[in-house]
């Protein structure tokens, strides 16, 4: 982890994705820079009695315009309080944080459950800049609750727990169909633990590599507090921080 | 540099009054990439125990409002490790080290006093009698004049390198404790430590902490640190280095004009990395508006009752 | 009216387990235009002493990070003047009464706490052995156990009617000291009242306060006050009446769930007329929601070793 | 004091009316309808690490349209939050507080300073919708820092310290040459204490009835916490509550 930076940066734009759903694009050139899918940012906040910036995984980064794309769940007062800015306004964040997604993958998928689908648009790009096959994957409890749909609706599966869109049921029904199908030489997912479990037995199942991306709550964000431990990281009786050990993490290092 | 920020400790030489507090700046390590821990008048290191310790399980944080609980229950990698591997990276820092010392009884104070003093590379312990979030030692030795004061006769006679006591606020009367630890030889006093509480999750009808207690940190605590340090500075003739709740070079003042001689800022740098280098030019910047030949001039300055000297 | 909110505290019976906390409501007075207080489980008014008291010097309170310091000094209007024109005007209020009372003396509570007896009027008593912003008496009967029991059983010699003793947090051991106000026959326990804090004015370096210290209150003690409900639940067989930064039903659900049987809405009623009235109403919809038949099923919930029946 | 409530307000609009100061109108019907001049509201904030409400005089009220202005300083964390609200937002406040002005007079003298010119627009208009006629004398450090200095230029009397605009010196000047030239039935001021102590003393010289505006930190506005007595406002041994005994009280009983 390096190249760490706290910046003021300056919102280009907001827009709804999804019910409760906003990406946000932000102006801030150095994290721009050195960002990597699977990273995320601290973003301090102006709520009312809040005091710890909150992370969100970079959803999207472009050195060439220094923009860096977010996309969140409006869920409590640090993403209430960001989804109320406006164009124009400035708001502090601060990373590139942790341990990103391991690129390179010629020909992969990327499984992303709800908020989960986040860092994955940008790991998309990534490898496919370099030259690989990634295909998403999104579940989602409904369409209203998935962000991006319009995007998501070429190129990717969908699948949604009350068939609203794509298949109905869970992201391991296609997951197990599309592994069957062919050969693939990586897994990438991202969403609630649940999902990244059943994901890790289908891909344990048939051997495939498969890192996952974790959440938990944080204080620092970069090491500093011990505090961002989580019930699925552990290592030989010790707590992995989430913050800088991950956010991602190979699967069989994790879940328990 | 501003030679006006200069501050003494019992000896100690420092470019300026403002430390990490400990537990909230690894070892170091963590913000470098943000500034050089150089900059600051010391460094406060996480706290040592002379075994490893796994810590609590999660969740071990949760905010509160202008404020957050943490139960980390003093994770370290023990000293055998911190010897091996992080005492050589802490050489040349660049300023002044302190490290934290937890236990679980007496013996084990004196067992990582003993060695960070053979190892040469420190330049004061903080003895850390108040940490709330483990079962044994820590809060139960500060919670009392007569514990506190055991603790410390220990150390003292152990080690010969400068002591820094640090308090827990949860007591009827921290003063009494402070100058139990004065009367057996304590080179300093830290304050405050976290004060004990606890938040519910409504949702899942239990504690959110899954120690279900654990430490309040952050501006919320302010108000009782800034009256503790004065009350305290009224009572001992020793230093007192204050801290709870500062994230501003004019939180840093209030402490310092409570009588405090310097400062420690932990949960305001989790919440923002460039907390410590703000506050340090927050400082300089006052000092040259005022027009003070020192910050020292200002120290005690609410407190009119202060004893210390100078 | 919502039947599920019905509570029972030593036989009184509440619409509701929502009260004003002293200091904080008058004396139900200065509400009216925005709610009825009949609407609340009980009302309880502000420091009662034997003499009028004209209370400290301005400036009187101070807002610090998501709290506020207060040193009014239990100014009111004394015993008669309470008699002759406060007791009449509460007459037939709509709901149950509680009278706060301070003193500097154990004679001072006994004497109000007979003439209030005597009266009829209120139907408990709230003995304050907590405020930390008078010189004498006060905090200092509540900083300990021994103290707390001799005030108690002053006043359970004098009166009859029931009593609450209302702790101060400021003490090492809140648990062991409810633990002597039961023994001696005290009703109920009310916690917290503030914690001694101070702010002090960077600028005028001096106190911001007249009296320098004040006492703390607000959401930022919150997860103080939720601890020592919780610990003291698991000590003490009388219910507890929680408070302590309460400001929305989440939070009044927090006290209940760690083993308050009631609550008091002290400083967010100060920053919102409509606090009470909404805190009510969201503990309305919470039993709904949730499908309880009595709140008093969650009562508890996050304290397992709660030692109060029912 | 009667008829307070508690309302959502919303912003109706935002301008600068000197260096640091905002005039904001909002939509109160409620607050608009009962306003006297002198009382104030408590406005509730969202500003980060804050939890009173603060105190602002009301600066006109309009049953018709159900307005309500308000003129302040930005000097804080509270006032700095209200003045970034926009055109559309609500903010909640509650009122209409306190003690005002005895209004009634015929031909008197309104003596503002600082930002105690704000209730002052109020106070004049009523008067002079009463039929009485009012002028308005204004004092500042300087014109930059005088708020709607623009419409003070017509029909008012203005002092700055500099003199950069109207009268060079203290409103105490014109005051007393006006008091000389002609009899006035009453005066009102509203200012920084030492402008008021000084306005007390030349209307004492001249025997003229004198209401003063005073301002003190508040806690809740309404009388119950006892928070808000100050130094100026003692009478018998006990204080005085200035958000219901006052903020606006006869200059013999207050000022020491
Ligand atoms: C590395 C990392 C990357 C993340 N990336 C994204 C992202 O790209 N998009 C996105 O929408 N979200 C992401 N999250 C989750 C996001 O951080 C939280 O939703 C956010 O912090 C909530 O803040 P709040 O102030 O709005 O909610 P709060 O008011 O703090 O809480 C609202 C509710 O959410 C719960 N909550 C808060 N934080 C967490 C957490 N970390 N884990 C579980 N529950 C929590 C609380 O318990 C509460 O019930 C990420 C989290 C991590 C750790
Ligand atoms: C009855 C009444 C009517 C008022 N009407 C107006 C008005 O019409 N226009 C206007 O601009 N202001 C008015 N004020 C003053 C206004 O309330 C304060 O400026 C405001 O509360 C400051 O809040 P803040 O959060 O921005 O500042 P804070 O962040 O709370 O404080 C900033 C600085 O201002 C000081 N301060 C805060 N409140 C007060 C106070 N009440 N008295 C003195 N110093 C204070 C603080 O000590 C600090 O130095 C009035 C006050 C009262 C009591
Ligand atoms: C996450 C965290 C970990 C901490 N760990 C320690 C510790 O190991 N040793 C110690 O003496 N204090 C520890 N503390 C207490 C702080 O050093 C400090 O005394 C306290 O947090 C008050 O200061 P603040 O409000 O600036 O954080 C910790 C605090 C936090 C928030
Ligand atoms: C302005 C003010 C005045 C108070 N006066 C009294 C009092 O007279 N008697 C008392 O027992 N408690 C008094 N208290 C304490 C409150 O009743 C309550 O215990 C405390 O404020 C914590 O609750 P809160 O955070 O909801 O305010 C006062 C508190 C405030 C803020
Ligand atoms: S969030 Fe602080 S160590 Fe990970
Ligand atoms: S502000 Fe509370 S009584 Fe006046």
């Amino acid at each position: 982890m390096s190249g760490m930076v706290s910046e003021e940066a300056m919102v280009v734009s907001v827009a709804d994705i999804a019910e409760g759903m906003k990406r946000m694009v932000l102006r801030a050139p150095s994290i721009a820079r050195s960002a990597r899918p699977g990273q995320f940012v601290m973003v301090s906040t102006e709520a009312k009695d809040a005091l710890l910036a909150r992370p969100l995984g970079v959803s999207g980064a472009d050195p060439a315009d220094g923009s860096v794309t977010l996309r969140f769940a409006v869920v409590g007062k640090g993403t209430g309080w960001l989804a109320g800015r406006r164009k124009g306004d400035t708001v502090r964040i601060y990373g590139p944080l942790g341990h990103g997604f391991t690129t390179g993958a010629k020909d992969c998928i990327l499984v992303g459950g709800g908020t989960g689908l986040a860092p994955l648009f940008f790991l998309k790009e990534a490898i496919e800049r370099e030259g690989g096959k990634a295909l998403l994957l999104a579940g989602a409890k409904d369409r209203m609750c998935l962000m991006e749909s319009d995007v998501l609706e070429v190129g990717c599966i969908v699948a949604t727990e009350d068939g609203s869109m794509g298949e109905l049921g869970l992201v391991t029904g296609p997951l197990k169909r599309l592994i069957a199908e062919r050969r693939f030489d990586m897994v990438y997912a991202c969403g609630p633990v649940p999902m990244l479990k059943a994901v890790k037995q289908v891909c344990a199942k048939a051997g495939l590599s498969l890192e996952v991306s974790l959440e938990t709550r944080m204080g620092c964000g970069v090491g500093a507090c011990n505090g961002c431990t989580c019930d699925q990281a552990e290592k030989d009786g010790a707590w992995l921080k989430v913050c800088k050990d991950g956010p991602v993490f190979r699967a069989e290092e994790v879940l328990r | 540099m501003n030679d006006a920020l200069k501050t003494e400790l019992f000896g100690l030489e420092m470019k300026n009054p403002v430390m990490s507090a400990s537990g909230t700046f690894g070892f170091a390590d963590c913000y470098r990439d943000f500034f050089d821990p150089a900059m600051m008048g010391a460094i406060v290191v996480k706290a040592l125990t002379p075994l490893p310790r796994a810590g609590n399980p999660p969740p071990r944080t949760c905010e509160t409002p202008s404020g957050m609980l943490n139960a980390i229950g003093l994770e370290n990698p023990g000293l055998r490790e911190y010897m091996a591997r992080i005492a050589p990276a802490l050489k040349g820092i660049g300023t002044k080290l302190i490290i934290n010392v937890a236990g679980s009884t007496i013996e084990d104070y004196v067992e990582v006093a003993e060695a960070v003093e053979q190892d040469g590379g420190a330049d004061a312990l903080e003895i850390n009698i108040s940490c709330p979030n483990v079962k044994e030692g820590g809060l139960a030795f500060g919670s009392s004049a007569k514990g506190a004061a055991k603790v410390t006769e220990a150390v003292r006679r152990a080690v010969g390198m400068p002591i820094i006591m640090k308090l827990t606020p949860n007591v009827t009367d921290i003063a009494e404790v402070a100058k139990a630890c004065e009367d057996e030889g304590a080179d300093a006093i830290s304050m405050i430590n976290t004060l004990l509480g606890m938040s519910i999750d409504v949702k899942a009808r239990k504690p959110y902490l899954a120690n279900e207690t654990g430490g309040l940190s952050g501006p919320a605590v302010r108000p009782v640190a800034v009256r503790m340090v004065w009350q305290t500075a009224q009572k001992v003739s020793i230093p007192i280095i204050g801290m709870g709740g500062i994230s501003s070079a004019e939180d840093a003042l209030e402490f310092m004009m409570a009588g405090a001689s310097a400062v420690a800022v932990g949960t305001a740098q989790l919440a923002d990395p460039m907390a410590i280098p703000r506050i340090i030019e927050g400082l300089s910047r006052y000092v040259k508006d005022e027009g003070l030949a020192s910050i020292r001039e200002i120290v005690g300055a609410a407190c009119p009752g202060r004893k210390v000297a100078g």
